[in-house]
């Protein structure tokens, strides 16, 4: 059989739009990781509550599918922040980096996400739900060889650039954004900057996981919602980060994408019941040969 | 014939070459200075000897007959040269004695899997090293606190023990990297008297980076300067002290209060 | 506190005496435990301290890599299973019940054998370490972790979705050890050993190396520690008390294997165990397992109706649990030996002093 | 300016200071110097409000401060710049310099001061775009007190800001502390370099376990024996000699 | 004294609560009707997760702790199996709500009963409705879960031994898979007459909701596996999971009056709208201990208890309930005798979405030995 080029350009089309779906929930991780110093464990829950207020707001209160998106992300970051508040700031406040607490933040972030699925669990049921979205105003893309790509990844795809835009630009260009990274790396010395840090790390919070709740109601219509829906996103979603290299925000994307290629043709030619594998093996990989990451900064502390 | 020579050493970090071409060699039992402006690389330069950093292509450090240019660091140590931090990096949690017991590990006798086969020669063995460590704790004066971790110590005591899990490597060379930052005048004096102690009772040879001046010209019989990565000059402290480029660069003009009075509202 | 530090004095005395006599004496204590158990309880609890000995055995193991070395490693689950997988499938008969892969090997070669591929792995998944830290090192063995039980849930011949099924269990000469009293003896001298080697270790000039490495990677490798070789031994010592937990997990009646075994939460569990007890702390393994495994155990049924519907809360309150305990006792239970051993340490220290003061006056 | 009342402070039960009392004029350089482990980083944290106050007040232009939060502190206008080390590592130079500039609305003016700091210190401007954490000893202590300028601060507290310093940059670094309390901020320094602050400053305080012991004219101090008995044993009073020799 | 009962179920998922509360329920209304012989039935619930090692803990603990007279469990394979050498081993017997894995009865135990219809009987039956009335060109999509992989095999044999043919396209698939789309594409190139789709119930239905976006026409028909008959299947799956059948051991489309009592009873107390068999073989699982349970002598002695609980559980024959057939056991630890439901439903969904319908395609009993060799 002659290798099937239109074949290959389907299951690239394919990776990339579930990829950019993983990048934002990336990018959030990433944020966290670059502002708080922390690899938030709870994050595939966000995204999993993120989903469910979408689909309540957009089933049970019936308000449109865009005006949902948006509800959804307010009320998943005003639940990240009390989190956040109530549960984790007292570890950060012990001090970053992976000595003992930071071994306490993996553990605090995984009873977290375990506490969360229960409560989802309590509220909604095992069951999964249908996200059923009215998107007939999306163009369906048809691309040569057959290949159509529904409106619902159309769509993904579109708010999620923006997203990063937009978040990259307050990073980068806003005071906010510098003062969000100036938290960071030393609490004590933003306050003398005068810093509101409390806030900032708030914001934070807010922010990823508003993004994860993006995600999460983006994703619901191609893949219903259910409560355990996170945890497989949150694998993906951390493959990706690392690939692009942790705080990096366009490598979230990056590695958010080509973790989605590459499990897509992993699964296509190589073998599908494998697919969950092929996004570590290229974080193993990238991080074998590029520790830091696709995009990652280095910052390697002087001797 | 020196204990520890290099030729061309350099290293660079992106664009900024921060060692630049070192020639350099250490006599045994001296003790010999290093100085320069802050920035200059000497940090570096030490970072360099011990293989913290890898030196660039063309570099060549030779100690004690031994080329150990590009070799890792443990490798380094164990040909017998040790040092201080800057930043003195102890191990916080461990407790002091533990703390000198680790700067012993490359003379350790048993293999790493000893602990396995073989417990009651680690026993042994470890008993009569800690003796030994113990003291060396006396010397410097720590034997009392020999029990807590280092991280409880207050700043000058965590002072003597970088020094003395340095010496616990019974090295033939120690770096020390500016041993006198942050202690206040009567604590400096202590420290010239420890140097000096160290150098005549384990006969080592000692290099040592301070900017408290006092410390290197009553110490040193050799000081070299650098100066953005080269060594701009070198010789007995009489005649750096004299060299107009070490004082443009470096010193100073030497002046009276009133003439600093001066300086300064200028 | 008076009784607990003369406790202590006595085994410190009897140390001094002889070194394995408290060991011995451990030991000795802990052989009857089954017919206590069985006769004041119930047999179930035999199983129960079966099942503690296997988790004393891998928070342990975890405990030298992540306490001593201070590496992150989310993978030991992966190890575990590894250990279990190929003790499993060399002993099963070839084209035996259940479909899977066999070897027919004899029991006591397996487990040997199990234990070094599991060291032999141990060395992989520690080769992360050799270039990352922190958080990139926790995601690369995580990944590595997962990767494993995803490779036993789709390869049918390491039983894949339905398990491997009907493991022999062991037996010198006609002995079988098939139930639970006999598998105790088993598995509990399984745990006191790998608690006697772990702490043999960690007093060795080994132990030390691995805590310089945890404590400052630079300054280690300047005091002449060879950091790649003591990071990956750390992760091989480790591998092997995975490897050897696992393989008497895969023997343990009724002799059953399935990837669920293996997942995030049960890795999670191994952590809370070392966190629980007290990281670096050897007995803050030990405890943590014990602690953990009777309270899981114990929760179990716990049902609570709500609008007449039964919710099981066990989970809940597990992950709630961790949360809270990291909050509030981040030292673990092993913080607060090391404070009373402190103490202690401080007491008699000021005592010898005083005394000597005493005799030179 | 600042005026500090009978101030008790430590770490967790632990009390370091003992009632201290100290006032620094407003446009005034006054030096608080003492042993090492006395207390002086400590009080300067219990007044920018990194530790809180066990007893006793603090009043900076007139408003009791005591129960403010460190930044509402800092957008009065007082600006600590911490014992060395202290810049953001993963940050470039310029980074560093404009966070220390956060408080401020005036952009224009902030970029003026940026100049400003560059010419304080050349060899930031060098190194602007590289990451703060590979500076040498010397360049952070440069960088940190640079970015306490860009802060506009009324008051500045530099805690040993010539600590592992070329003798040469010491004499750069006080003839700029000198210059910035010529723009009409006010100076406190905490100093192990004795000599060099007592000739900067116009009033000295010396610590000695959470007390003040001493306190005075700088003239005066630099004069009094029992000064020179406990503190100029040693440093540059010495290298002067050492260097004559 | 009490009659002790163990069930062992998974509990955080799909309906498990709701089976599990159902036969607490059902238990109860024994209990609150005069017990057995005037006897209360105790029954302990407990969550396995479908862990294997959890089940097997539990599995002790009840029968050593809490000393059952009878272990229910557990509603995943993978618990299932390892269970079965537990009660073997202490004597304790076993009823098995719904393991479909045909291992479970081959190990020869004694103290199994298997409810359920055993997933040997239902790849025939498949595939001779397939065969026979759709086409043997079938694509296959089978996930890695234990019923799943089992439901593909069997199919894939029988379509081998009746019709002589291999599969068209087969995928082997994670358990949780969400994306398909690559599979479809390769599908859609290749005119299949049919896929099947052999996955749990959120799974499954993303598959052909994914299977219409790729562009796959209605003509090709879509075959679900056993778990097809989840309510989440056509919830989900909307209007792909029309014109999808399945074989099951409960249809809800039964015109029984036993069946339609049933699916109200389900409705008004669980608000479910339509019960699968997972629910009805619960409800059967009750009745059949109970039968047996009225059938035993009590001695006091908790091992000839046991034993005699094992021996009525046997003796009974030609069970008529909610099940697709009559469910019979025998004395013979072999899986002929232990299998006691082998008649399967060909069920298929006319309209899929929250209120769902289904209607029978065909009912076809198999011989005990069928899918042995
Ligand atoms: N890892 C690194 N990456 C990039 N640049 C570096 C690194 N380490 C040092 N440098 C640069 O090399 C130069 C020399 O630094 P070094 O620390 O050796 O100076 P030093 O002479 O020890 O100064 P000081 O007296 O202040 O300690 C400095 O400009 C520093 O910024
Ligand atoms: N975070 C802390 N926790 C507990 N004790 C502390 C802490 N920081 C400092 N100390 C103790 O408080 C005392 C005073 O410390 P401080 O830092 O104020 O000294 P200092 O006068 O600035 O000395 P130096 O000249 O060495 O900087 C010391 O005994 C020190 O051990
Ligand atoms: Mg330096
Ligand atoms: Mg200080």
């Amino acid at each position: 059989m002659s290798f099937d080029y239109s074949s290959l350009l389907a299951f690239i089309i394919f990776g990339v739009t579930i990829g950019v779906v993983y990048g934002i929930v990336a990018l959030g991780i990433s944020l966290i990781y670059s502002g708080l110093d922390i690899v938030h464990f709870a994050h595939g829950e966000m995204y999993m509550f993120g989903a469910f207020f979408g689909l309540v707001l957009a089933h049970n209160v019936g308000v449109p599918y865009p005006i949902a998106l948006i509800g959804a992300m307010v009320l998943t970051a005003l639940l990240g922040m009390a989190v956040e508040r109530v549960f984790y700031r007292r570890l950060t406040r012990a001090g970053g980096g992976y000595t003992v607490a930071g071994m306490g933040m993996i553990i605090c972030g995984f009873g977290m996400s375990v506490a969360l699925v229960n409560v989802a669990y309590f509220i909604w049921g095992a069951e999964a739900e249908p996200f059923r979205a009215n998107l007939d105003y999306i163009p369906r893309l048809s691309f040569p060889g057959d290949i159509e790509v529904p409106e619902s990844y159309v769509l993904t795809a579109i708010i999620s650039v923006a997203l990063m835009a937009a978040l990259h630009y307050f990073l980068r260009h806003t005071k906010t954004g510098l003062a969000v990274r100036a938290v960071a790396h030393n609490k004590d010395i933003a306050y003398l900057m005068g810093i509101n840090v409390p806030l900032m790390i708030s914001l934070i919070f807010g922010l990823a996981c508003a993004l994860a709740a993006a995600a999460g109601v983006l994703i619901g219509p191609m893949q219903s919602v259910q409560v355990e829906m996170g945890y497989l996103m949150l694998m993906k979603a951390f493959a990706a980060a690392v690939v692009g290299g942790f705080g990096s925000l366009p490598g979230a994307i990056l590695g958010g994408v080509m973790v989605g290629v590459f499990e897509n043709l992993g699964a296509a030619y190589i073998s599908p019941s494998h697919k969950d594998i092929y996004a570590f093996l290229l974080l193993i990989l990238v991080l074998m040969f590029k520790p830091s990451g696709l995009l990652g900064v280095e910052a390697k502390v002087k001797a | 014939m020196a204990l520890l020579e290099t030729r061309n050493l350099s290293k660079s970090f992106g664009g900024l070459q921060a060692i630049n071409d070192v020639s350099l060699k250490v006599e045994p039992n001296t003790v010999h200075g290093l100085i320069g402006p802050n920035g200059s690389g000497k940090s570096t330069f030490f970072n360099l000897l011990t293989g913290v950093y890898q030196p660039d292509a063309g570099s060549y450090i030779e100690f004690d007959n031994v080329e150990v240019t590009g070799k890792p660091a443990h490798y380094i140590a164990e040909q017998g040269l040790s040092r201080t931090f800057q930043l003195l990096r102890l191990y916080g949690e461990l407790s002091v004695l533990d703390n000198v017991l680790v700067g012993f590990h490359p003379h350790t006798k048993y293999s790493s899997f000893a602990p396995f086969f073989n417990g009651a020669e680690v026993r042994r063995q470890d008993q009569i090293v800690k003796d030994e460590m113990f003291e060396l704790l006396e010397f410097i004066g720590l034997a009392e606190h020999a029990e807590i971790p280092a991280a409880e110590l207050s700043g000058g005591q965590r002072r003597l023990l970088a020094l003395g899990r340095a010496i616990a490597m019974r090295p033939k060379m120690l770096l020390l990297d500016e041993p006198g930052a942050g202690l206040s005048p009567v604590n400096v004096d202590s420290l010239m008297d420890t140097i000096m102690t160290l150098k005549e009772r384990y006969e080592l040879t000692i290099v040592v980076v301070e900017h408290i001046l006092k410390v290197v010209m009553s110490t040193c019989e050799t000081i070299s300067v650098l100066d953005h990565g080269q060594k701009i000059s070198e010789g007995t402290p009489e005649f750096v002290k004299n060299d107009p480029a070490v004082i443009e660069a470096y010193l100073g003009r030497e002046m009276a209060d009133e003439d600093i009075r001066a300086a300064m509202d200028a | 506190m008076g009784i607990l530090s003369s406790i202590a004095d006595f085994i410190d005395g009897l140390a001094k005496r002889h070194r394995l006599l408290p060991w011995l004496l451990a030991y000795l204590f802990l052989l009857p435990l089954p017919f206590i158990l069985a006769t004041v309880f119930n047999e179930y609890l035999i199983d129960l301290a079966n099942r503690i000995c296997l988790f004393i055995l891998l928070a342990v193991g975890l405990n030298i890599v992540k306490g001593f070395c201070g590496q992150v490693t989310v993978g030991h689950i992966g190890l575990y299973a590894i250990g279990a997988v190929t003790s499993a499938v060399l002993t099963l008969e070839p084209g035996g019940f259940g479909g899977a892969l066999g070897f027919g090997w004899p029991i006591w070669a397996a487990i040997p054998t199990a234990v070094l591929v599991t060291a032999f792995a141990g060395l992989i998944v520690g080769l992360p370490s050799v270039r990352l830290e922190g958080a990139y090192l926790a995601l690369a063995t995580l990944g590595l972790g997962e990767s494993v039980r995803i490779f036993i849930a789709v390869t049918p011949a390491l039983g894949s979705s339905t398990g491997l099924m009907m493991i022999p269990a062991p037996s010198i000469g006609s002995f079988v050890f098939d139930s639970f009293t006999s598998y105790y003896y088993l598995v509990m001298t399984a745990a006191i050993v790998g608690i006697y080697f772990s702490f043999s270790i960690l007093r060795s000039a080994t132990g030390r190396a691995f805590q310089a490495i945890r404590e400052d990677t630079i300054a280690a490798s300047v005091n002449g520690i060879n950091v790649v070789k003591y990071k990956l031994l750390a992760f091989v010592l480790s591998a092997i008390y995975a490897g050897l937990a696992g393989a008497l997990f895969a023997h343990m009646p009724p002799g059953y294997l399935h990837h669920n075994n293996f997942t995030v939460i049960e890795m999670v569990t191994l952590l809370l165990m070392v966190v629980l007890g007290g990281i670096g702390n050897v007995w803050g393994g030990v405890i943590g397992a014990i602690v953990v495994a009777i309270a899981y155990d114990q929760t179990k049924d716990l049902v609570f109706y709500f609008m007449d519907r039964p919710v099981v809360v066990q989970p809940l309150v597990f992950g709630l649990s961790m949360v809270l305990l990291v909050m509030f006792m981040p030292r673990g239970i092993g913080g607060w030996i090391e404070d009373f051993q402190r103490n202690r340490r401080f007491i008699r220290r000021s005592e010898e002093r005083l005394g000597g003061t005493a005799r030179n006056s | 300016m600042l005026q500090i009342n009978d101030v008790h402070a430590g770490y967790g039960n632990l009390k370091i200071l003992r009632g201290v009392n100290m006032q620094v004029p407003t446009g005034g350089i006054v030096t608080l110097l003492g042993g090492n482990g006395t207390g002086k980083s400590t009080l300067l944290k219990a007044v920018s409000g990194l530790i809180p106050l066990m007893e006793g007040e603090v009043l900076f232009d007139g408003v009791a401060i005591s129960k403010m939060k460190p930044h509402e502190r800092m957008r009065l206008g007082l600006v600590q710049v911490t014992q060395a080390k202290e810049a953001y590592p993963a940050m470039t130079v310029e980074e560093n310099l404009v966070l220390g500039a956060y408080t401020r609305r005036d952009r224009a003016r902030t970029l003026a001061d940026l100049e400003r700091v560059f010419e304080f210190f050349p060899v930031l401007r060098e190194r602007r775009k590289q990451l703060s954490g590979t500076l040498s000893g010397g360049e952070v202590q440069m960088l940190v007190i640079g970015r306490g300028l860009m802060a506009k601060p009324k008051m500045l507290m530099l805690d040993e800001p010539s600590a592992a310093l070329a003798p040469k940059v010491v004499l750069e670094i006080f003839a700029n502390i000198n210059r910035i309390a010529k723009t009409g901020v006010t100076i406190l320094v905490v100093e192990q370099n004795v000599r060099m602050a007592l000739i900067l400053a116009q009033y000295g305080y010396i610590i000695r376990d959470g007390v003040i012991m001493m306190e005075g004219e700088a003239k005066k101090l630099i004069s009094d024996p029992a000064v020179k008995e406990s503190f100029l044993g040693g440093s540059v009073a010495n290298t002067a000699k050492a260097l004559r020799n | 004294d009490d009659i002790r009962v163990g069930i062992t179920m998974r509990m955080v998922s799909e309906n498990g609560q709701a089976y599990g509360q159902m036969m607490m329920d059902e238990i109860k209304g024994i209990n609150e009707a005069g017990g057995i012989h005037g006897k209360m039935i105790k029954a302990t619930l407990m969550n396995d997760e479908c862990k294997s090692d959890k089940g097997v803990a539990n599995a002790n603990k009840m029968v050593f702790q809490e000393k059952v007279h009878l272990l229910i469990g557990s509603s995943c394979s993978s618990v299932t199996l390892p269970i079965v050498d537990v009660t073997a081993k202490a004597g304790v017997p076993q009823l098995v709500p719904h393991s479909t894995n045909s291992k479970i009865t081959q190990k020869g135990s004694e103290w199994i009963f298997r409810v359920p219809v055993s997933g040997r009987y239902y790849g025939g039956v498949n595939a001779k409705y397939v065969g026979e009335n759709i086409g043997t060109k079938i694509a296959y999509i089978c996930a890695a879960d234990a019923a799943s992989v089992g439901d593909c095999a069997n199919m894939e044999k029988q379509m081998k031994a009746r019709f002589g043919v291999e599969p068209a396209y087969r995928a082997d698939v994670q358990e949780k898979e969400v994306d398909f789309r690559s599979h479809m594409q390769k599908i859609k190139s290749m005119n299949v007459d049919g896929i099947l789709v052999a996955a749990l119930a959120e799974t499954m239905a993303r598959a052909l909701v994914q299977s219409y976006e790729a562009g796959i026409g209605e003509g090709v028909r879509r075959i679900g596996s056993s778990s097809a008959s989840n309510a989440p299947v056509p919830k989900i799956a909307g209007d792909a999971a029309k014109g999808v059948f399945f074989t099951a051991a409960y249809a809800a489309a039964d015109q029984r009056p036993i069946a339609k009592l049933f699916n109200e009873m389900v409705k008004s107390r669980y608000g479910i709208h339509a019960p699968d068999h997972d629910f009805s073989q619960a409800y059967d699982l009750v009745r059949i201990m109970e039968i047996a349970l009225k059938n035993t002598n009590f001695t006091g002695s908790l091992a000839d208890d046991r034993t005699a609980i094992r021996d009525a559980i046997a003796n009974v024959k030609g069970y008529q309930g909610l099940a697709s057939g009559p469910i019979s056991f025998c004395a013979a630890a072999t899986p002929q005798c232990r299998d006691g439901n082998r008649t399967a439903v060909l069920i298929g969904y006319t309209k899929g979405g929250e209120n769902f319908e289904t209607e029978v395609l065909a009912r076809v009993t198999m011989e005990e030995d069928f899918g042995l060799e």
